[in-house]
């Protein structure tokens, strides 16, 4: 009678066991909390923290817009800027002072009054060198703040950022900035509640608990009510806003759903009011049968090749043209990319900032295979094996294959698809170990510089081995200038350097795509996909 | 068949005409074919004959122990206890297992189950059967390991196969059959794995236990020697068939089948020592093969055309069957079937 | 006892084993190309030098393996490098237990459903009612989970509307992913405990037990499946340790908290630390449960307990 | 009956050539196979999808990367009966030369681990104490070590190729089977027959690889067809990791992954692969379960 025991005793351990399981899943951390009035919200992906000062993420970013507030804000639609923590500025005549008046009524979470103070401990934070922050760079147009985060500087007096008063902060500007104050946006010049860092930790110690729910003391217009790591962020009404009456939503829950696909059936079932993207198939569906539940707009980001110059046989400008030349993007962009993408016929999104670039690399066999003939490769012949390297994903390698076919078809070359995983592939990208790879670039800011200044000569961005004295003087012009058209039109040469010379390829002109259930009003779209959650509101719970 | 020579003891079980067969990729098998034979209450009945001659499987036959499929019982009747064994359902016949007839098996190291603790395994047939409790099934489970011999019942009981030796599991196998006092025991080759001085003590255990509880043995063997020492009547099989049946006194004086007697005459003890062995020339026949007559005839030498009809047991001697037409029409006289070395000869008990 | 010895000697013997695991893991991770902060906004070398300063990753390899070594013995497995907002025994801490409570759903599905279909199939082998388990089976087998949590998606939420599309929350947002989770291991363990089953089911001692008369429920559940059970156990061991750490696929599609995305996360993201406390935290668990193997097996099998 | 000893010797030989048939079964084992119609069905099968993806191609007017990109996602008609992609290739081509992908790596991958897992699990099984435990401590080590890492390694230092792809997945898969072939042997060992191949003074190694791996083969059967289909999705990830085929060349994991994402939309994109796997599997699975039978030296018995 052994087994008999042996097997009681076996199905009540399983049963604590299950118990175990069951009980600790219902217990504990799934109160249940109000979803009323709350806009719940697809995130894309879990954010890796919710320090400003840590994190680089569009991802991190919606969230921190929720818990934090700038110096300015910006309007939802065309980011223009408008007041947020200070109620008013004044730019110098050269426009490299700035000087923000704060409004009285700012106050954080915990209703400790918003000083000028805060804004220039979260500065001197983000520029220390031991905080390693890594959007620092987004601060450099400050004079000095380069210097003081490479360590030529140590006192931080000597950066150019002053609080005369506690309402009062001045900066002053190493070069003009035509986007300084689009820039207050951005996380990495968000202020930060120094007793509550200094409470969990060191000044520059990452990861500290003072992001933790509970912890976290914002100057935005919702806090941090919890935050459960890969199920949900919920961020509830704060209560010391100084414009909480026009705040529609009682909060915002995000959700972090790095699978488009999951994200979208929990949109269909109604758990989520927007989604932080959709998929191309799901993309021509919805246009078919709910083209009011799909939203797109325009977005600062370029999808382009990267063609390596340092090598045969892309070391020849008329290779490199030639491959240009041969691509239809019209093609490639109604029927492979969809998602109402546009065909990119240079490297600038086209307004940017009221900058487009007037010079263009278009589609023409004739002129490729004229140009490819000339390098010596008449019909393809003799042209050797290429690589055109991508990291694994389902539309990066779909463009690849249409490319390939397109190029193989119109000169006669072989081209080969060589995908690696993301890390492998950003490696063979640095160490110029590809001959076409593919890439992005999306703008931090609306300028045509931010894209531009990618391919100086010593640019960590550059990953082409070109390189033009021309292009580089030219760009450092750009910078300097504070007039608007005597910068555009030196960015506009430098451009037309670019597409003669052309180290790539543009492809396309992205757009952000996503779903928005009809109940959802006020949510405004962008170049930069900043979400203001001020304006929006939710229909039906307005009512109610 | 089967003697009404005991005329006297009361039969227990009758199995006619029984025919079994294997129906296998290469073919079908005649495992057994057309046997019939009786066990008398209390007595004694050797099943002889080489490895693969059907004994065991016709007695598997009985207790529905073979696997069905491949295996198919094609006919015949198996009485006992006013049931027929080969028509019983398989409920009626768990009843019978275990609790009216037990069976034991050649290889001890095998038949028990080596996941259970011997106490657990011989306590089962109580259990299942008479539904008594674990404390009084404890109590006959000492007792039957008492009856068998081995000592420290008490502890054994939790004691796991693998810690006994092959003699000592060949006890817990007997004790485990006979814990439910079966009315006959099926004893299949119980000491073929055994070692000499063991296999006596087995033997003599089955014939003090068999004297002590009344029960009926069949004993399936391919050794004459243990016949002779245990058994009062005999079936000689071969090839499926039932050759020979005879009280143990009678065969072994005066064999009726040239089969029998050259299963005799190899014997090595019945030789004198340093003489040639002999050996029945040929192998015995493929079972999957259609056939008509003697299924010995190949081998014997005596054959004769007439061995191409099909033979049936007939009674030649008081309480003597044999299959051999030629022994039944007396064209072979049984004197000479006698067996060389004779002298030495086999004492009956 | 015996056991009991057995289990300290393999406890002790497992210091060593972990050692080699760390060392391994811990020079091989250097050997992938691309380190925590490549990304494709190039940091400036500044920067760069400031983060791998800030990670001790500028120090030689050495002192950095004897580093992490110290704050090993002092039970710290550091930072996340790439998800700073936790250390990484803070996140293993958080993530394990949606990952524990998902496999043990998810392999309580397969025993659930894997044994009762193998030792169906081995009672009566090559009847309907063993084809039609085995071919379910190999139904399981052929759906990769990547289809099949789809599937049940499509099917159970979309359509039917019974249960959750995603999400960890109550129990009904468990079910989709214990079974997409437990559905191959459901069927590994059909088609293993079938074939032991057939295997023990043709050894003498169950013609032993069923000459005692013993009904067949009787003679396959409590003769043969202990036996039936082994390459069960044996198969369960790694599998269990395995499902209940979680599954990268499963995680994703329902959108399971679970430490299965951080042990292909943490590889993709080159976050040191993070991938060796997953290893070693997955080295622990699979040797415990092979331990565990080991005492079950010598349960199951008394010939093994003095081995 | 003076002769016991005799007969012992004559049991152990006995019992020797039951073993020794399990070694000596093989060409005994086509004959058996022959007679098991689900596994000539399974073989049948497997034929014609070899044949499918070897030779289809070759009948079908499209090429696996033609590309007609305005007929993209056509559903199954009489000019693609299986459909087309999102590019507008025809995904019946793309199913067969998908084919030869996975069918290589399936079966390649799998015979790698097979043999290493089998000759190194006996081994630990048959040996026992120390190295036993050491082996045994060495698939621990590896069986932890982060598969990911090592592939994309292994993709990174010995750039591509599809034999890296069987190396990488032979390389882990092997573990499970090591560990399975040991606890086998292990209790195999303990069986009679091995005493009586040690009483013959047979060599271990004779015993090992004629006697108790033959015995062991059920199990090894059973897992194996258990394998391939892993293996074959492992593909698929690997490929994710840059190890692999490149495209436009596909294999059914990834058209099954691919077509995942289009369940909805573009059912057929996920059904013809699946159903090319799964006929496939079923085929491989009748034609192991036949195998075995075939194998078993038990099955002989009677």
């Amino acid at each position: 009678m052994m087994t008999r025991i042996h097997a009681e005793r076996i199905a009540l351990v399983l049963c604590a066991v299950a118990a175990a399981a069951i009980g600790g899943g219902c217990g504990g951390d799934d109160a249940a909390f109000e979803t009323g009035n709350m806009l719940r919200f697809g995130n894309g992906a879990e954010p890796q923290d919710l320090d400003p000062h840590v994190v680089t993420g569009v991802t991190e970013h919606r969230v921190l817009s929720a818990l934090f507030e700038g110096l300015a804000g910006a309007d939802p639609a065309t980011l223009e800027p408008t007041p947020g923590v200070a109620e008013s500025w004044d730019v110098s005549e050269d426009g490299l002072e700035y000087t923000f008046h704060l409004r009285e009524d700012a106050k954080w979470s915990n209703g400790d009054p918003v000083l000028a103070q805060d804004f220039l401990y979260a500065w001197e934070r983000i520029l220390t060198p031991e905080m390693a922050s890594e959007y620092a760079y987004m601060l450099f147009c400050m004079a000095g703040a380069r210097a003081f985060y490479e360590g030529e500087i140590t006192d931080f007096a000597d950066v150019g950022a002053a609080a005369p008063d506690d309402r009062t902060v001045v900066v002053r500007l190493e070069h003009p900035t035509p986007y300084f104050l689009q820039m207050q946006v951005h996380q990495s010049w968000f202020p930060v509640h120094k007793a509550t860092i200094e409470k969990f930790g060191g000044r520059t110690e990452r990861g500290t608990r003072w992001t933790r729910a509970g912890n976290l003391v914002g100057n935005g217009l919702f806090m941090l009510e919890r935050w459960e790591p890969n199920k949900r962020i919920v961020a509830v009404r704060n209560p010391h806003y100084w414009d909480r009456e026009a705040v529609h939503l009682d909060g915002v829950i995000f959700y972090p759903y790095d699978e488009s696909q999951t994200e979208e059936r929990l949109f269909r079932v109604g758990e989520l009011h927007v989604t932080s993207t959709v998929t191309p198939n799901k993309f021509d569906v919805y246009q078919r049968e709910n083209p009011e539940i799909l939203q797109n707009a325009d977005y600062l980001g370029t999808y382009y090749y990267r063609l390596n110059t340092t090598r045969p046989p892309f070391d020849d400008v008329r290779v490199r043209k030639a491959f240009a030349l041969a691509l239809d993007r019209d093609d490639l962009v109604r029927n492979v990319v969809r998602m109402g993408r546009k065909p990119a016929s240079h490297f600038t999104p086209p307004d940017t900032a009221g900058y487009t670039c007037q010079h263009t690399v278009g589609y023409d066999v004739a002129e490729a295979r004229r140009l490819l003939a000339e390098a010596g490769y008449p019909d393809g012949q003799g042209f050797p094996e290429v690589t055109l390297l991508y990291n694994t994903s389902e539309s990066h390698k779909e463009i690849a294959e249409t490319a390939q076919a397109m190029w193989s078809q119109a000169l006669g070359v072989d081209v080969r698809l060589r995908n690696q995983e993301w890390k492998v592939y950003l490696e063979s990208m640095t160490q110029l170990d590809y001959d076409i790879v593919r890439s992005a670039w999306v703008g931090d800011f609306v300028d045509p510089i931010t894209f531009l200044e990618c391919f100086t000569t010593d640019n960590g961005n550059n990953r082409t081995g070109w390189s033009s004295a021309a292009y580089d003087a030219l760009i450092a012009e750009a910078v300097r200038t504070a007039d608007r058209d005597a910068r555009f039109a030196a960015l506009q040469e430098a451009e037309a350097i670019l597409l003669d010379e052309l180290p790539i390829i543009p492809v396309y002109f992205y757009t952000n795509a996503w779903l928005q259930a009809p109940e959802v009003e006020g949510l405004d779209h962008n170049l930069l996909g900043y979400i203001s959650f001020k304006r929006i509101r939710l229909a039906h719970a307005a009512e109610g | 068949m089967g003697g009404d020579m005991t005329a006297s003891a009361e039969r227990l079980l009758r199995v006619e005409g029984l025919r079994t067969s294997f129906h296998t990729r290469e073919g079908v098998l005649r495992a057994v074919d057309d046997l019939s034979f009786t066990v008398d209450q209390g007595r004694t009945l050797g099943i002889v004959g080489e490895s693969g001659s059907g004994k065991s499987v016709a007695m598997l036959s009985l207790l529905g122990l073979i696997p069905m499929p491949p295996g198919r019982i094609e006919g015949g009747r198996a009485l006992f206890g006013g049931r027929d064994l080969l028509r019983c359902t398989a409920r009626e016949l768990r009843r019978v297992r275990g609790r009216e007839i037990s069976m034991i098996f050649q290889d001890p190291m095998t038949a028990l189950n080596p996941f259970m603790t011997i106490g657990a395994q011989l306590t089962e047939p109580l259990t299942v059967h008479e539904g008594i409790g674990r404390r009084a099934a404890r109590g006959r489970a000492i007792a039957a390991l008492e009856e068998v011999g081995i000592q420290d019942a008490e502890e054994r009981l939790r004691s796991y196969p693998h810690e006994f030796s092959g003699g000592m599991r060949q006890r817990v196998m007997i004790a485990m059959a006979l814990i439910t006092r079966p009315r006959l025991l099926i004893a299949d080759e119980p000491t073929t794995a055994l070692d000499v001085t063991v296999q006596a003590q087995i033997l003599e255990l089955i014939r003090r236990l068999q004297g002590e509880l009344g029960m009926a043995v069949v004993l399936i063997t391919h050794d004459l020697g243990v016949v002779a020492a245990v058994c009062e009547d005999v079936v000689v099989m071969y090839a499926g068939r039932a050759l020979e049946s005879a009280s143990a006194v009678g065969l072994f004086a005066q064999p009726r089948h040239p089969y029998t007697s050259a299963l005799l005459a190899s014997l090595p003890t019945l030789r004198g020592r340093g003489a040639e062995l002999y050996t029945i020339p040929g192998m015995p026949p493929d079972l999957t093969e259609p056939r008509a007559g003697c299924p010995f005839a190949p081998r014997c030498e005596h054959a004769a055309e007439i061995c191409g009809a099909s033979p049936v047991l007939e009674e030649t001697a008081p309480g003597h069957w044999t299959a051999c037409v030629r022994v039944q029409r007396g064209e072979l006289p049984v004197e000479a079937l006698r067996v060389a070395g004779e002298d030495e000869g086999l004492r009956a008990p | 006892m015996h056991m009991t010895r057995y289990v300290v000697r393999q406890l002790a013997s497992f210091i060593p084993v972990l050692f080699v695991i760390i060392t391994l893991t811990f020079f091989l991770v250097r050997l992938a190309p691309g380190g925590p902060f490549s990304s494709e906004k190039a940091l400036s070398a500044e920067a760069l030098a400031q983060i791998n300063a800030h990670y001790n990753l500028d120090a030689p390899l050495w002192r950095q393996y004897v580093d992490y070594l110290a704050g090993l013995a002092r039970g710290d497995l550091g930072p996340s490098m790439k998800q700073p907002s936790r250390s990484v025994s803070e996140w293993i801490a958080y993530k394990f237990p949606a990952s524990l409570e998902l496999g043990l759903y998810g392999l309580l599905f397969a025993l659930c459903v894997g044994l009762p279909a193998g030792i169906l199939a081995a009672w009566r082998p090559n009847t309907w009612t063993d084809q039609l388990p085995m071919a379910l089976a190999m139904a399981g087998i052929c759906i990769p989970n990547f289809v099949l949590g789809p599937l049940l998606v499509y099917v159970f939420s979309l359509r039917l509307q019974w249960l959750p599309v995603a999400q960890w929350d109550g129990f009904a947002h468990k079910i989709l992913p214990a079974v997409t989770l437990g559905a191959v291991y459901a069927a590994y363990i059909a088609r293993l405990s079938r074939a032991a089953l057939l295997d023990v089911l043709s050894q003498d001692f169950i013609r032993t037990a069923r000459a005692k008369g013993l009904s067949e429920p009787r003679v396959v559940l409590r003769h043969a499946l202990r036996g039936g059970l082994q390459p069960v156990v044996s198969f369960l061991g790694p599998a269990a340790a395995g499902i209940i750490t979680g599954s990268f696929v499963v995680e994703n599609i329902f959108r399971v908290p679970g430490l299965g995305t951080e042990f292909v996360k943490a590889a993709m993201n080159r976050d040191y630390t993070m991938i060796l406390g997953t290893v070693l935290f997955f080295a622990v668990l699979i040797m415990l449960f092979n331990l565990a193997v080991d005492v079950v097996q010598a349960w199951l099998d008394p010939r093994l307990r003095h081995g | 009956m003076d002769s016991r000893a005799e007969v012992g010797a004559i049991d152990a030989r006995a019992l020797l050539t039951q073993a020794e048939k399990g070694a000596s079964l093989w060409s005994d084992a086509g004959r058996r196979l022959a007679k098991n119609r689900l596994a000539v069905a399974g073989v049948v099968v497997l034929a014609c999808v070899f044949v499918f993806a070897a030779i289809g191609p070759f009948a079908s007017p499209y090429s696996y990367d033609g590309q007609d990109r305005e007929n993209r996602f056509a559903p199954p008609s009489g000019a693609h009966w299986f459909g087309t992609d999102n590019l507008g290739r025809d995904l019946l081509v793309r199913t067969m030369v998908g084919g030869r992908v996975s069918l290589m790596v399936g079966l390649a991958a799998t015979a790698v681990s097979l043999v290493i897992g089998v000759l190194y699990g006996a081994t630990a099984g048959f040996v026992g104490g120390r190295l036993d435990q050491a082996m045994m401590r060495v698939v621990d080590v590896l069986y932890t070590l982060p598969f990911t890492i090592f592939a994309i390694i292994l993709v990174t230092y010995s750039g591509q190729s599809i034999v890296l792809v069987f190396v990488a997945i032979g390389a882990v898969e092997w573990l499970t089977m090591a560990r399975i072939v040991r606890g086998q042997i292990m209790s195999l060992r303990e069986k009679e027959f091995v005493d009586a191949a040690v009483v013959m003074g047979l060599s271990r190694r004779r015993i090992l690889l004629r006697h108790l791996i033959p015995n062991a083969l059920g199990p090894i059967i059973v897992f194996v067809t258990l394998t391939v289909p892993r293996v074959m999705l492992l593909e698929a990830f690997l490929s994710y990791l840059g190890l692999g085929v490149q495209a436009p060349m596909s294999s059914w994991g990834s058209l099954i992954r691919e077509g995942t994402l289009a369940m909805e939309e573009y059912p057929w994109l996920l059904i013809f692969p699946s159903l090319a796997l799964s006929l496939t599997l079923f085929s491989l699975n009748f034609l192991g379960d036949g195998l075995r039978d075939a194998l078993d030296p038990r099955s002989s018995k009677d």
